[in-house]
């Protein structure tokens, strides 16, 4: 990482983990406005536990990117008055379990401070969150908390699956003038490859068909857009066509890409690490289902965590879905086609 | 006047005796009993006594028609208009205001028109002024929340070095939340300009402060952020005045946060749904009904013959024509438009949202429902 | 209300409005078991400000029923250690949305601590919750907050629709050894009925069919039963025979009762005033199209809350689900048969 | 000794001096400036210096085994002995303890086997333990969250009439929260018979006391809740548990909460997985080992002939031993039944759960998985 802002163009050139993609967008950010500020615990000096803000402090000073005390929602409050006075905060949540404290702060006047005032106050926030398993951490460390936030009119909730997205989402939710929950898969801080992509980056609310099939629409997200695309190279094998969809956007959903797969496939599963009762995978299998009940030929299914607190770290692999526990569920559907 | 407090080191306990300059009884409290704060000008008294005159009729008028079922709900400030008024006067243009629900009169005071005031208790929309425009933030129901909004903002202009201060507005309940801790504790850590008015009314809705804390008196939280405290007579408008004057000057001047406790007392019903017959005597009531802090400048201004029958009047038909305007707004029908619902969530357009938005179109059509 | 304890029988036989049936519930508890006890805001001399535990302190003492200073996750939070100890304490929140601050300690440790512990502490605490609108509340008052709740695991969260169900509902939680959130819609507490039932309570887990029909199976609970009722009667002018279910427990999700009614019906569709995005009706849509897929004549459908925040009182009559809105949504469906 | 701060009236600020019973050099501080504390008995000063010996070693082994790998994480509290032994040995059995992530050393004081502590951070299940068998709650992981928790249950003891006390562990960074704040205030309120020990060990992962907190001390809160607040040296063992036995007896005879400060230090990295080169000096650091808390009371104990060549020796191999039994617990794999995932969540039989655990029944089969 060099002290140095960079262009995106250069950014997304070279191979670069989610972490530094992260980083990188931030950085850009702060230099690009001075209205952008960073904080929260530990993203000063540290950098963060997982290092994202890493010498941003350094590089833009205590007044851009600083330590605040251990208080969630003490962090997410004076993020809405900063916003209120025209900053643009970026705020980080340790972990999903440590916004919890922030929950009121977050859906009753982060979600609803425009509507409330109509139209008047817009809150251009990013909350980031480390979110999901497949770290082996302890107890509270391994959440995935979407199902909350997507709920909560007012919010718009992404989450990228790689570096380059990783990059360009976080560049729009610090644009943008709704605040936006960014939910970033920690299992995924490491990932490293290249961030060039053909073109423009697709915008943060719209969905991405990673892989192409013709029998099945794998709909997955965050840290199981690898495990759906694993899923679909075992299946490939069994001469199984799966089309992996990125959702990218949990809040708007992408009803155009997902219904114009569905529709070709005729199958839709969802996969997610939350646990399964009202869980996101939930509205996503109603919503297909009202919308392309006739194209279906069978129930749209879930693969997700049990409905059971994330287990302990040694017993975390019993939990997360797998491609083979996916096509185990995808083997009960009726394939008399 | 300067609140000397620069260091913690050097923080102490605020005076148990909450600091008084005019006695209830009209006379000036000795000078040597004033902590070294002086009374506020004439010009100053005479002001605060007008407004909150006002505010006064203001209040009682929404109640009014509040019991005639033209608002859902109101906190009525009643017998509180010293902590309320003598915070807004001593703020400047600039400084923002965050006020809770109970805050209306304050609000009203900031120069917000009244039916824009009353939105939310009419029930036409949540918050219905320009936050921005009167850089007063919207009544916060949430309690304590807004504490937190107001240390962000608060530090926010301090980072771009704008020489302004804010005010909030916390009960004496909401002091147990904790949000009013983590409000204070940032204020103290990010010298914000702020100032804390803990609006201490001595009930929170049923639950009297003995219930509340077993502190000696809120005022004693500000030592545990490093921050000075004040412990004020909230019924006497012109220590509130001098203290909040003081503390928002200190605050724009970069030397950080204060929390000034007004002690008074809640004279009305927490709002018209409530039954304080059920949890206290009416006979305390009666005995801060009489400490009323109008009252107590009359005396003073009278005795000091600045305020005779005349200008007595003259105020009095300036409230009754406010009055009158506010009661004619608001019993005029709100306009309202059910598709508005649809239109502030997101800045950004979104498809499923203006599904939703045309299936009621598609309602109200049928219905031929009239729309504005 | 007598100060007396009156039996369950005694209770019953009246009609009484919900109100006074979920203070006789509590009443008979607190007689009868001495580690029941009732705290919260305002809930002692005011009896709350529903009125709900009217009397109680001065019938049990302010030991047994008592306020607290104002600070949800302080309630919660020393609930889980009065739990810890023997007690069975009985919380209030005073309104769905006052609930938020208290939402760490819900998610992370009432919901988790059987768990955490192998099963050695339950926490046998009812943390009850006046829920939804309909009542004209101002902002923050008519919240529905139970798809945050019935994502958790670990949680139960039951809602009575009528004074009987809440009398037996609150009885059967407060014996309870797992920790229930107990929505009350605040919008039924005048609504007086006798409380007379053949037979004994259904327990508290159990969806009830409160009215059979044979064309649709319409599924609602707490404020949106009468809804469904209403609708009912209405669409059988149009000789549309609806079925009528009441859910009960939102958490766990009674499949067998459901199941049973739809492939009687072969068409749902579920009612709430939330918001539909990741309401608990994807959560009733999703499973039932899971496990009924091949019964379904059509979608389930979802008639709730707009993905807005709750509206101001004047407005929230074009919010709520009402007759009109969900017949026009059943008349969306294809009906060749 | 007493603490003889009774009412709230005159409830004052706690000395900025932290109190100390034993120099670093091991001599006794003069009785005038004990405050009217008394030093511990020999006996007592015996075994504080023995479980913090021993304390130190397990601690040691297990930092050493989660190097290797053996757990996913763990907060070690070495430098941090005076206030986490200090402070169990002050407790009875029949008290509760409610301890932090950061206080294993603490809870394996209190008598809980070492593959039941670790069970966590080795990652096997959440709590190892019983808690009603060691009165001894889980580790909680949320910061302040625990601190409601044990104001609750002592509440719960004092409405039942058991002549018990609790204790918890707060870090300095955990005291912002507002959990912290509704602690501390519910305590005061329900004069609940808790003793809040605030480990201030001077950072919250990598952010210093400056910047979590204006306040001149964090035991300056205390007065604001109408609690006695002390401030104490945290690495002079006799003095912790001096203090906090005078609480813990003032709590059980009814006369409420305590606040107690224990001014330390964390030499070590946060956890395994911090950096602390990032954020802060080594010089400190180095300090900060020079002032351990075990060789002080040695030093003392030493000077005093106390304790001799030999019986260092017999606690060192004591300790030894512990630490070689720990190894041998730790090396051996846990035993897991992934089926026991779904046993705990509720007391009631949920059939979809059911359905759930069949399921995963059904994939371990047909992987052959071994399960105990
Ligand atoms: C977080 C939260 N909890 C509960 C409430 C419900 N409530 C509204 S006003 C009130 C009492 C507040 O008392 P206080 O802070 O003293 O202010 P006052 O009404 O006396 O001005 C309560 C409990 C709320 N608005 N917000
Ligand atoms: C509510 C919450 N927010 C954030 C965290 C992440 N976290 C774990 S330990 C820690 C620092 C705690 O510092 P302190 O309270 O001083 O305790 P210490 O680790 O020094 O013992 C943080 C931020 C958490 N566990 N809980
Ligand atoms: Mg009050
Ligand atoms: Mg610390």
């Amino acid at each position: 990482m060099t002290t140095e802002t960079e262009t995106p163009d250069a950014v997304r050139a070279k191979p670069l983990t989610m972490a530094a993609a992260l980083n990188s967008a931030m950085r850009d950010a702060l230099a690009e406005d001075p209205n952008v500020v960073i904080y929260g615990e530990d993203v000063g000096p540290l950098g963060g536990v997982f290092r994202i803000t890493d010498g941003l402090t350094r590089d833009f000073g205590e007044q851009r990117v600083w330590d605040s005390p251990l208080a969630e929602s003490g962090i997410v409050g004076t993020a809405i008055g900063m916003a209120m006075y025209g900053m643009r905060p970026i705020v980080e949540m340790q972990f999903d379990a440590f916004s919890y404290p922030a929950f009121e702060q977050i859906v009753s006047h982060v979600a609803k401070m425009r509507n409330r005032t109509r139209g008047r106050v817009s809150l251009p926030i990013v909350i980031r969150i480390p979110t999901s398993g497949g770290i082996g951490g302890v107890e509270h460390h391994s959440d995935s908390s979407e199902a909350y936030w997507t709920h909560t009119p007012g919010l718009t909730v992404v989450t990228p699956s790689n570096p380059a997205d990783a990059y360009s989402m976080l560049r729009e939710a610090i644009r943008s003038d709704d605040p936006v929950i960014f939910l970033e898969p920690k299992s995924h801080y490491w990932m490293k490859e290249s961030t060039e992509r053909a073109g423009e980056p697709l915008p943060m609310n719209r969905a991405a068909v990673v892989r192409e099939g013709t029998d099945v629409t794998l709909i997955s997200y965050g840290p199981t857009v690898a495990v759906a695309l694993a899923t679909a190279d075992l299946a490939a094998e069994e001469s199984l066509s799966i089309e992996v969809i990125d959702l990218r956007s949990l809040s708007p959903f992408d009803d155009e890409t997902v219904g114009a797969s569905v529709r070709r496939t005729g199958r839709a599963a969802v996969i997610h690490e939350a646990a399964k009762f009202g869980g996101y995978g939930a509205e996503v299998a109603a919503r297909i289902t009202e919308r392309e009940f006739f194209h279906l030929a069978a129930p749209v299914l879930r693969i997700t965590g049990a409905d059971i607190p994330f287990p302990a770290p040694l017993l975390e692999k019993y939990y997360l879905p797998n491609p083979e526990r996916i096509l185990h569920a995808l083997s009960t559907w009726e394939w008399d086609d | 006047m300067s609140l000397t407090v620069e260091t913690r080191a050097t923080i102490g306990l605020p005076d148990a005796e909450p600091l008084r300059l005019i006695e209830e009884t009209g006379t000036v409290v000795a000078p040597k009993l004033r902590r070294g704060i002086d009374l506020p000008g004439a010009d100053t008294l005479l002001e605060l006594y007008r407004r909150m005159v006002i505010a006064r009729r203001w209040d009682t008028q929404v109640t009014a028609l509040t019991r005639q079922g033209r608002l859902s709900t109101y906190p009525s400030a009643r017998g509180q208009e010293a902590g309320e008024i003598g915070t807004v006067l001593a703020m400047e243009a600039a400084d923002w205001l965050f006020p809770t629900y109970r805050d209306s009169i304050a609000v009203m005071t900031r120069g917000v028109p009244t039916e824009q005031i009353l939105s939310g208790f009419r029930g036409d929309w949540h918050c219905g002024w320009d936050p921005q425009e009167h850089r007063t933030a919207p009544q916060a129901t949430p309690l304590a929340t807004q504490a937190l909004h107001a240390v962000g903002l608060a530090t926010a202009a301090r980072l771009k070095g704008d020489p302004i201060a804010v005010a909030t507005f916390i009960g004496d309940g909401a002091t147990s939340e904790g949000d009013a801790h983590e409000a204070f504790n940032f204020a103290g850590v990010w010298r914000a300009p702020i100032v804390f008015v803990i609006q201490n009314n001595q009930f929170a809705i049923s639950v009297p402060l003995s219930k509340q804390t077993h502190s000696r008196m809120l005022a004693d939280r500000a030592v545990g952020y490093g921050i000075p405290g004040f412990h004020v007579d909230g019924n006497d408008v012109a220590a509130v005045y001098a203290v909040v004057s003081a503390a928002l000057a200190r605050a724009r001047t970069g030397d950080g946060p204060t929390i000034i406790e007004c002690l008074t007392y809640r004279v009305e019903p927490h709002t018209n749904s409530d039954d304080p017959s059920r949890y206290r005597d009416s006979s305390d009531v009666e005995l801060w009904r009489k400490r009323d802090p109008i009252e107590r400048l009359a005396r003073y201004l009278e005795s000091e013959g600045m305020l005779g029958d005349e200008l007595r009047r003259s105020f009095v038909q300036e409230a009754e024509d406010a009055a009158t305007a506010m009661r004619d707004t608001l019993n005029a029908e709100p306009a309202l438009d059910p598709l508005e619902l649809f239109d502030h969530v997101y800045n950004v357009e979104r498809p499923a949202l203006r599904e939703q938005r045309d299936a009621l179109a598609g309602e109200l059509d049928e219905n031929g429902s009239a729309r504005s």
